[in-house]
């Protein structure tokens, strides 16, 4: 039985910033008003809303995607919203794929929004709910005690040091620099510059991390019907993949994420890759840490266990690599407003894909890009393959 | 793509007001376990994807989705939270089949509402925090509003809606599961304490815990594994506008929306010829006859005196929440449609114990978000696989 | 040796906790407008759209329908009808109020959409669909931009 | 499409905006409270501490002990209620010094989070708990620590029974 083929028609997302003026909704109708007019669709022809969004504790509205659904256009529609942590953005590609998939809708408008500024006074704090009631709360952790354990554990395994890492937060800074959107851009930060940023929880230091950030992204996802009416680009969704580990997460090996691997391996499947370092043409992991870019290439076996740092070393990575990995800047560079800068990594691919990248743009006409996000406690990996070859 | 997707094994707690003994893993673990025992599949190998529906803040954990993997056997596999009711959750899982890249969903969904000690505070932090919540009130006044509306639009009356809570209540006595079975008289109902006009206490369900898991196949695998499965022949969402100025308070738009959706995939022209009975939320006893009417199982406004001539009971014409309903077995937060649900694939399959239907084939569940939301869910089963084009 | 599980009720624990949320909400571009207008001028704006023909109180940037853009803004009210009525007897945190208190949607005159609030001076027994009202404003001075701007709507 | 798109909706604000009172805000506080029931598997947990002893828990069919107490086992779904005794001691498995306390303050003392492996757990499992009595610059990977406990008295069943873990001789 053959699947009904997905494809992104259009893409639209807000500039990422520390505060902004605009409330959830309005952020959220500027990128769902800008993805719907870059395809010449309507809102009254599209048939589904799917809106990913992290934490409430964000915006600090309780049950935030029914807050969010008339400025993500689902007035009258029928609307869900997707959660899967910081893999949310991301995973809200393969949640409007399974709506168009699923011969139930036939348009559907994906939409991310975040406003961290809204948690008052530092969004960090927030994060202190994200582990246990009972058995960790009390010890008052915070979000950056999980990355630096995980960072540790990681370098620790394959003797990384961190200069290998920092290389992670330049490229990405630099790469940034070139997106209108970013609030973090920075064409001449130096990996000095990150070795003598200051220490926030050894081994983390302020400019391995991402900002907190507010902004919002969208996508249009069509029928093949819709999309051949409606564009001579279309970007198809050639495979998705999601996988959940434990909440145990004190139980397992923190140096190698397996369930990014299993979500990888679930999209290549679909999207039929056997050889991912020379099928995958462009590469959006995601990078809230610099060390997590390493990481996820790593479990999304697009390099050896350990071997991220070398080939970021060698400049495979780099935006005129051989396989460039977040020529957008990622959440490094661009920002990260969560779910936002998730969904942000699959408008990228959308971008790229077509050449309409502007100064991003990769050399040599890329065919299939992999997005991919992280979240819940160091947890879950979410996984979207697009390609401008329809799939079989 | 797969053309069917039916429910294969369905799992659940007893519902009750407390359950100290238990955390919410627990709670889970049980449902999970006696889904997979009730579709005779094992988590760790047969099922391809889960899904799950919660809140943050009824939950009291940031990124709940963290931690529901383990006790439904899926750690590291396909697991996905739907912020939404558990009808939403069924909806998803549905979706993932009719891809035809999955063969075997489990949805589930719960209720830890008694660990919850300021649920009216959290409420009111869904509303908008410039327009709306500077007022201060407590949301029940979003739901009395709507009763008032509603109750002019129609001229439903307060003993009209007091017989859904004596209906559902006693109802509920025949509910091994339910928390609140109760013998009521209508003037007690009327009676008693008055919270928001119109609305009183015993009109307004009260929370109870629980979970609720269900297994669900694509249309091959489930005539391998059960002899009696409930297929989804129709289901639809949607929301009306989430705002407090721009709703439409009378009707329940998103129900009517929902189910416009749910009957056009079951291929129904006819609902009111053709369902059976149905379970629909009643999170308060007008939501009860107002659902009904979105639903198109009466004329509008003919909901109430159909409840008052008794055609909504058990022996009646059209019966409603056989199961006891929000009110009879209560309101079990993002649970609620699965606790619809599971009544009406109880039903189907006959195995329904003393308030079993008689020679029932086609069923309908609904459900409501909850306050202050406009966003609702409806599914149409059947015990028969029927067609299903397009 | 295996130990003895916790099978006895004098030994059922619960762990006590909050969820410290705390915000900072910015109005955004179209209620910055909508509460400026109420604190400096005394007056309601809303935005029709003309695509849909709905005037949206408060003001939006988008018309939730057909999701054009919304720019005209033009004053409605002072004075409205009201749509329903209930009289509230709890509190937010379950207990009772001394003194129960009307809240009622009022749809302002020029207005498609309807704003939530209190109604004073007005009888639980005669208040209620129908009923014109108007708002009761803070004096200019005190006022902050805020919803509580408006004390409470009174029958006009 | 980007390369279409000249300015990007989106408008920034800084922290003075709202100090000054340029835009308009407002602040809201939310009342949350709850009472978590614990279950049998962290109340037994919980009831360990208040005794000052680690507890896990045993699947027979997996064949392993773990820490914290749970009463199903993740990987054959199978239940778990087979409580055992732990010692206070083990190793540890990654650590940072944290110089950012969770609600975002700054300390120049830092704080020692680790996830440490107790022993006798199979494969080693692991909790989240904090190191002291320890100069931060001797703790590595592979550390072996042991708990040092509240007295008696003050014990109430909480994770925060055990103040820290610290070297063990010889580290």
């Amino acid at each position: 039985m053959s699947m009904r083929r997905v494809a992104v028609v259009g893409a639209g997302m807000t500039r990422f910033v520390r505060r902004a003026m605009e409330t959830p909704k309005e952020l959220s109708w500027q990128a769902a008003g800008m993805a719907l007019e870059s395809c010449g669709l309507t809102l009254n022809e599209v048939d589904a809303v799917c809106i990913g969004s992290a934490p409430d504790a964000f915006d600090g509205i309780h049950m935030k995607g029914e807050y969010l659904a008339d400025g993500s256009g689902a007035w009258g529609k029928p609307v869900m919203r997707s959660f899967v942590g910081g893999g949310t953005g991301v995973f809200a590609a393969p949640q409007g794929w399974y709506h168009v998939a699923s011969g139930l809708f036939d348009v559907v408008l994906v939409v991310a929004e975040e406003k961290m500024s809204s948690f008052y006074p530092h969004a960090q704090a927030a994060f202190l709910t994200i582990f246990d009631h009972t058995t960790e709360r009390p010890l008052q952790p915070n979000l950056l005690w999980i990355f630096a354990l995980e960072m540790n554990r990681y370098m620790q395994t394959y003797g990384i040091s961190k200069r290998d890492v920092a290389q992670v937060a330049v490229k990405n800074k630099r790469n940034a620099a070139d997106h209108p959107c970013s609030m973090l851009g920075q064409a001449e930060i130096t990996v000095d510059d990150v070795l003598n940023s200051e220490v926030l929880a050894y081994p983390v230091q302020r400019l391995d991390v991402s900002p907190v950030s507010d902004g919002a992204a969208a996508l249009v996802l069509a029928s093949e019907e819709v999309a051949a009416r409606v564009t001579d680009k279309p970007v198809w969704v050639q495979g998705v993949g999601w996988n959940l580990d434990t909440a145990y997460w004190t139980n397992r090996d923190l140096a190698y994420p397996e369930y990014v691997e299993r979500a990888a391996r679930m999209a290549y499947e679909m999207a039929g890759v056997r050889e991912p370092r020379k099928e995958i043409h462009i590469v959006e992991p995601y990078d809230p840490f610099d060390y997590k870019e390493l990481h996820h290439l790593e479990g999304l076996l697009l390099a050896d266990r350990g071997k991220a740092p070398e080939i970021t070393a060698q400049g495979i990575t780099a935006r005129d690599g051989a396989m460039p990995v977040c020529p957008s800047g990622g959440l490094l560079g661009v920002g990260n407003p969560i779910s936002a800068a998730g969904l942000m990594k699959v408008a990228e691919l959308f971008w790229q894909l077509r050449g309409e990248a502007g100064r991003r743009q990769v050399p040599g006409k890329p065919e299939r890009g992999l997005a991919q996000a992280w979240g819940d406690l160091m947890q879950v990996g979410t996984v979207v393959i697009l390609g401008t070859e329809r799939p079989s | 793509m797969s053309t069917c997707v039916a429910i294969v094994g369905v799992g659940w707690t007893g519902f009750r007001p407390v359950t100290p003994e238990a955390s919410y893993k627990e709670l889970m673990y049980e449902a999970a376990r006696r889904a997979y025992a009730d579709a005779g599949v094992d988590p760790r190998k047969d099922v391809d994807t889960f899904v799950t529906v919660s809140e943050d803040f009824h939950e009291g954990t940031s990124i709940f989705d963290e931690y529901v993997p383990d006790q439904l056997g899926g750690a590291q596999r396909p697991v996905h939270t739907i912020s939404g009711d558990g009808l939403h959750g069924l909806a998803a899982a549905a979706m993932q089949i009719l891809t035809g890249r999955f063969r075997i969903a489990v949805v589930e969904g719960h209720s830890k509402a008694s660990n919850i000690l300021t649920l009216p505070s959290i409420t009111a932090y869904a509303l908008d925090p410039v327009v709306n919540r500077p007022l201060g009130f407590h949301p029940v006044a979003v739901a009395a509003l709507e009763a008032d509306a509603y109750m002019r639009r129609t001229g439903a009356t307060r003993e009209q809606c007091a017989a859904v809570v004596t209906k559902n209540r006693r109802n509920a006595l025949r509910n091994p599961s339910s928390a609140y079975g109760a013998e009521l008289r209508a003037e007690e109902v009327m009676a008693s304490e008055v919270v928001a006009s119109p609305l009183s206490r015993l009109e307004i369900s009260d929370h109870a815990d629980g979970a609720i898991a269900m297994v669900l196949a694509d249309a091959k695998s489930a005539l391998r594994l059960s002899r009696r499965p409930i297929w989804i022949r129709g289901i639809g969402w949607a929301n009306d506008s989430p705002s407090l100025e721009s709703r439409q308070w009378a009707r329940a738009a998103y129900a009517e929306r929902a189910a416009a959706r749910a009957y056009r995939m079951a291929g129904m022209a006819d609902p009111r010829r053709e369902i059976q009975f149905a379970e629909v939320d009643d999170t308060f006893a007008f939501k009860e006859l107002q659902h009904l009417e979105a639903l198109g199982l009466c004329d509008s406004g003919a909901a109430g005196a159909l409840t008052a001539s008794g055609e909504t009971a058990p022996g009646g014409r059209l019966p409603v929440n056989v199961s006891g309903g929000s009110l009879g077995v209560g309101d079990l937060l993002e649970a609620g449609g699965l606790a619809r649900a599971l009544e009406v694939v109880l039903q189907l399959r006959g195995e329904a114990g003393s308030r079993q239907l008689e020679g029932v084939s086609v069923g309908v569940a609904q459900s409501w978000r909850g306050l202050p939301t406009t966003s609702g869910a409806v599914a149409v089963f059947s015990s028969e696989a029927g067609r299903r084009e397009s | 040796m295996p130990l003895e599980p916790v099978l006895r009720t004098d030994r059922l624990r619960s762990w006590q906790g909050e969820m410290p949320v705390a915000n900072r909400y910015s109005f955004g571009v179209a209620l910055e407008r909508f509460f400026r207008a109420i604190k400096d001028e005394g007056q309601i704006l809303g935005t029709p759209c003309a695509r849909c023909g709905v005037t949206y109180v408060p003001g939006r940037i988008f018309c939730e329908r057909c999701f054009d853009g919304l720019t005209e803004w033009k004053a409605v009210g002072p004075q409205g009808t009201v749509e329903a009525i209930t009289l509230l007897h709890v509190d937010l945190d379950g207990s009772r109020l001394a003194q129960p208190r009307l809240l009622a949607l009022v749809k302002l005159d020029g207005a498609g959409t309807v704003l939530l609030h209190y109604l004073e001076g007005a009888s639980p027994g005669e208040a209620g669909a129908g009923l014109r009202v108007e708002p009761v404003f803070r004096p200019a001075g005190e006022r902050i931009g805020s919803i509580l701007d408006i004390r409470h709507f009174r029958p006009a | 499409m980007t390369e279409r798109i000249s300015s990007f909706p989106g408008t920034a604000l800084g922290e003075g905006d709202f100090e000054s009172g340029r835009v308009l805000s407002v602040h809201d506080r939310l009342r949350a409270h709850y009472s978590w029931d614990a279950g049998p598997a962290i109340g037994r947990y919980l009831q360990g501490l208040k005794e000052g002893r680690m507890v896990g828990v045993r699947c027979g069919r997996c064949e392993r002990t773990v820490v914290p107490p749970r009463s199903f086992c993740e990987c054959c779904f199978g239940p778990m209620g087979e409580f055992v005794p732990l010692a206070d001691a083990g190793t540890v498995n990654t650590f940072s010094l944290c110089y950012v306390t969770w609600d975002v303050r700054r300390i120049t003392d830092p704080l020692l989070p680790a996830v440490i492996d107790i022993d006798g757990t199979s494969p080693p499992a692991g909790i989240l708990h904090l190191l002291g009595e320890v100069d931060p610059q001797e703790i590595r990977i592979g550390l072996r620590v042991r708990a040092v406990w509240k007295p008696s008295e003050e014990r109430e069943g909480a994770i925060t029974d055990i103040r820290y873990f610290k070297p063990l001789d010889g580290g």
